[in-house]
């Protein structure tokens, strides 16, 4: 059964105000596109969870989208600091919930595994410990220590780029996998973007290389060059000058409106982003091709 | 003979490489610490295992990596897998070697804020936060640190703990049960400090034509200086030349200090 | 640096009297040759950690090579009961530590993740519970109700068979992937068998296919048909009727020692073995190619 | 007309594979639930979705899978994936709609015994043990047992629960607070039995041609007929044709009660 919809349509039929939305992808596969149709769509108080917000959930919030974010490190990745995110927290104007990235990671592996919480080694350090209640003991049965544990988080949606899926959802990943088998098992809706659609022959001709099953996924939807600034591993470049840019841009409200009246509210889909671009863009971006080696699985 | 020039950026990042050891497991962060690694390689540890937090063992970065997820950093890899997967099965099963850190404050016992300047709640200055510093920190078995030597950087006190150096004392951290070591070295563009007994930090090498004055006119706390202080080996121009011409030959990372 | 030596150096180096050994794969490229290498190198005393015990583990226990089996199921998969094992636990003269599969993997998966236990959901079947004092339970902060958990597995060696690994000992597996990462982690030693010892630039050409780094492992050791009668995914098929004759041998002591005279003592190693086997065997066993789809990753 | 014969696996394959329905994800094992899933798939259940606790997802096995963990289930399949996620991420998160188990006991509540006949630490029989039926018996969203009728198979109770039904009763597995709602059905060659409101398995249909008094005699505790029992539909030839020729021609599985 096909759930191949537009990312338009898709955004409006699983994404609502006021879900907790996870955006995957560590520093690769970034649905960048999937972000830009949340703004071009308005969409109000979402709870923006993500390790890494990057550039995509300055934007988000810097469009009014988010009363909250859940992260791990806020930063502009080999820049520096992310701007919009950072000044609202600190004028009191966006809540936030913070972890270090593997206690953030092991809410969402929980979250994905059905567990009541996770347990971590110690860090001693517990300042963060005690400013986030989430963060709690239990005592070891084994040792009678204590150990920090973490609670599941389960997203309302869960939005995973992907290089390849079928027209059902089983999607294969290569490269940097990062959180996204976590944050789509964990969530409650998924919506997957892939740079390409392919045939279930194609799934189904490396079955490990599946990192999500259709049978999760709600949307499944066509949107090439979707991670643009972030990358696809194999399809293209990671645009650090746009990064760059950003940290620019994001320095005032007036630049950020700018950009966002021209580069989201000013466009409709990706396919006019991607081509607003222009060449000199698509050609820094292009990658030569660098093919793995096959495996054999055997007729049987 | 003529005098070898350099940055600071060059300074720490090739006093950084030395402190690997040939086949080490290195926890990798862009930037100097990248640089270093990469140096290390190509000089005395070219077994040096690289692992990324994004999920990437063994990479072969044919290009310098501008984030921590660069696409160079996969293509040509040993290994990727998740990011649950590299904090749990390497770094806390106790398969990381080791660990570099950097911070807005280090203490006087190695700890450090990433996190906020004033109170949590109500942040004067919001930083990134911890990353995967927190379990670095605890986890890796030696960490070092790498950070110009600046007075606002070395507070008495940090204003909040985001990783764990040796806490208020080296026997508070062994309570604490921690598989890393803690910060065995912080290296500055001065020279390098390391904990005593107590884990306090002390001087205990300076780079050539640095002074103790310098030091600890820079340091937050009043800085003991070690009795056999020491001299760091001057860079050579073998390791200047792999940094220069290979690592970054566009100076992104090295310009620092200039 | 090369870790290639033979098996024989292997077992002989890095599996002691008295350790427990988790010999890796569900159903899978269980490492049969590993299993005959211990039983002719005549190791006492070990403890035997498994799953699905199989019938490696019947043989090395009728060999006298065990003291002690941790499973999960005990079966001749497919066929039915594992009768040497079973006849041996009912007599009184093995030790045996149980779990079901799900807790079993989970003492791994702490294993292998360094955590002081792994909590899993309520299955409400408490004897088995009772029964093994390693499941014990703590109190879920969050919401007060009680959480079965279970501690870490930390074998003394593991041992994975693999379809392919450079001489430094980073493996790269497809098919049924089991619990081999795990026990690999979660092991001090690691010893890896593989059908094929290939050139570093094949692992690297497709680094999420690398299931466990090199650096974790001890030694690798070129063993092909190193599965056989179970099978390897790609290479050959399963012997399904060795599966169903060992029915018949295992019902008395004297047919299975006729079997180990012949098949194990009376051999030198895994090519003689399968030499041994000879062509109607090859024949049956063989496998038509199945490539799976390339995927690109980019020169960056 | 033509009476159809057919042996009791054929009867109990197809009753259990009229059990599922279209979309389900379903936990199949070996032998007789095998069969029933890839008759489900062929007749009214196109998008049955198979996985196996080897971590195969959407298995479309070319031949008939001789073992949990055939390579015909991988070649083909739509993802593959380790034996903790498939616990984990499938079962335990309440990914998977239906479970099949059997079992060597059980009992008048629906408890399995599937480890040992006679004491645990001094067994009578030693059987194969929990394997993952521990855990489908309380996550699968519903479960079927799929075993003959016969008096030493339903004792009035377990000797070891190894999985859960509704222990001492219905409202006893509520309180446990299982994802899974339990054993729905418990499908013989005599006949399905199901739990009433306590949880107890009532006879609730007979196949055609079995009596009330053959399933009486045959289970261990006094076993209540349901007020409208009914009788299961005849197996019908595109059914039996479909088993006989595509999925055993071989009679590996379906041979038995000939």
């Amino acid at each position: 059964m096909t759930k191949l919809i537009t990312l338009s349509e898709a955004i409006n039929k699983f994404v609502e105000d006021g879900d907790t939305v996870y955006a995957a992808g560590f520093t690769h596969m970034i649905p960048f596109a999937a972000g830009h149709e949340i703004i071009r769509q308005e969409k109000k108080n979402l709870i923006l969870a993500r390790a890494t917000p990057d550039l995509i959930y300055d934007q988000m919030v810097a469009a009014g989208c988010a009363k909250k974010v859940i992260f791990s490190y806020i930063g502009n990745p080999g820049v520096g600091s992310l701007r919009f995110v950072r000044a609202e927290i600190e004028a009191g104007r966006l809540e936030w919930e913070e972890y270090s990235h593997f206690s953030m990671i092991s809410r969402l592996q929980a979250g994905a595994t059905g567990l009541p919480f996770m347990p971590m080694n110690p860090t001693a350090a517990k300042d963060l410990e005690k400013a986030n209640p989430f963060y709690r003991t239990v005592i070891d049965p084994y040792t009678g220590g204590e150990v920090v544990v973490v609670p599941p988080l389960k997203p309302d949606v869960a939005i995973v780029h992907v290089q390849r899926v079928d027209a059902e959802g089983n999607a294969q990943i290569w490269g940097i996998i990062g959180e996204q088998k976590e944050a789509a098992f964990a969530a409650e809706r998924v919506i997957v973007t892939a740079e390409e659609i392919v045939d279930e022959a194609i799934i189904r001709s490396d079955p490990n290389r599946t990192v999500i099953p259709g049978f999760i996924v709600d949307a499944v939807c066509h949107v090439p060059y979707c991670a643009h600034p972030s990358y696809t591993q194999g399809y293209y470049d990671r645009d650090n000058s746009f990064y760059l840019a950003w940290d620019e841009i994001s320095k005032t409200p007036e630049s950020v409106n700018a950009y966002l009246d021209e580069w989201v509210y000013g466009i409709a889909d990706r396919m006019e982003y991607w081509e607003k671009l222009g060449a000199e863009v698509h050609e820094r971006l292009k990658v030569a091709s660098l093919p793995s080696a096959t495996v054999d699985y055997g007729k049987y | 003979m003529n005098e070898i020039t350099y940055t600071s950026s060059e300074l720490l990042t090739i006093n950084a490489s030395r402190l690997l050891r040939d086949g080490d497991v290195v926890f990798v962060g862009v930037g100097l610490p990248n640089l270093a690694c990469n140096l290390a390689r190509r000089t005395h540890a070219p077994n040096l295992v690289m692992i990324y937090e994004a999920g990437v063992i063994g990479a072969q970065p044919a290009r310098l990596p501008l984030s921590i997820g660069d696409p160079t950093l996969v293509s040509g890899a040993l290994s990727v897998c998740s990011m649950y997967d590299i904090f749990a099965f390497y770094l806390q099963r106790g398969n990381v070697d080791v660990g570099f850190l950097g911070g807005a404050q280090i203490d006087r016992f190695g700890n450090i804020n990433a996190t906020v300047i004033g109170e949590y709640d109500h942040p004067k200055v919001r930083l990134p936060g911890s990353g995967g510093s927190m379990e670095i920190a605890a986890w890796a078995n030696r960490c070092y640190i790498i950070t110009p030597h600046q007075k606002r950087r070395f507070p008495e006190k940090v204003h909040f703990r985001t990783s764990a150096g040796y806490l208020s004392g080296r026997s508070e951290r062994e309570a604490a049960r921690l598989h890393g070591a803690g910060p065995l070295a912080v290296v500055t563009d001065l020279g390098v400090m390391e904990p005593d007994e107590t884990g306090e930090l002390v001087l205990t090498a300076l780079h050539p034509g640095a002074s103790e004055e310098q030091a600890r006119e820079n340091t937050g706390w009043d800085l003991k200086v070690a009795s056999n202080l020491k001299t760091t080996d001057p860079l050579t121009a073998v390791e200047l030349g792999i940094l220069r011409n290979e690592l970054d030959p566009e100076r992104i990372y090295l310009k620092g200090g200039e």
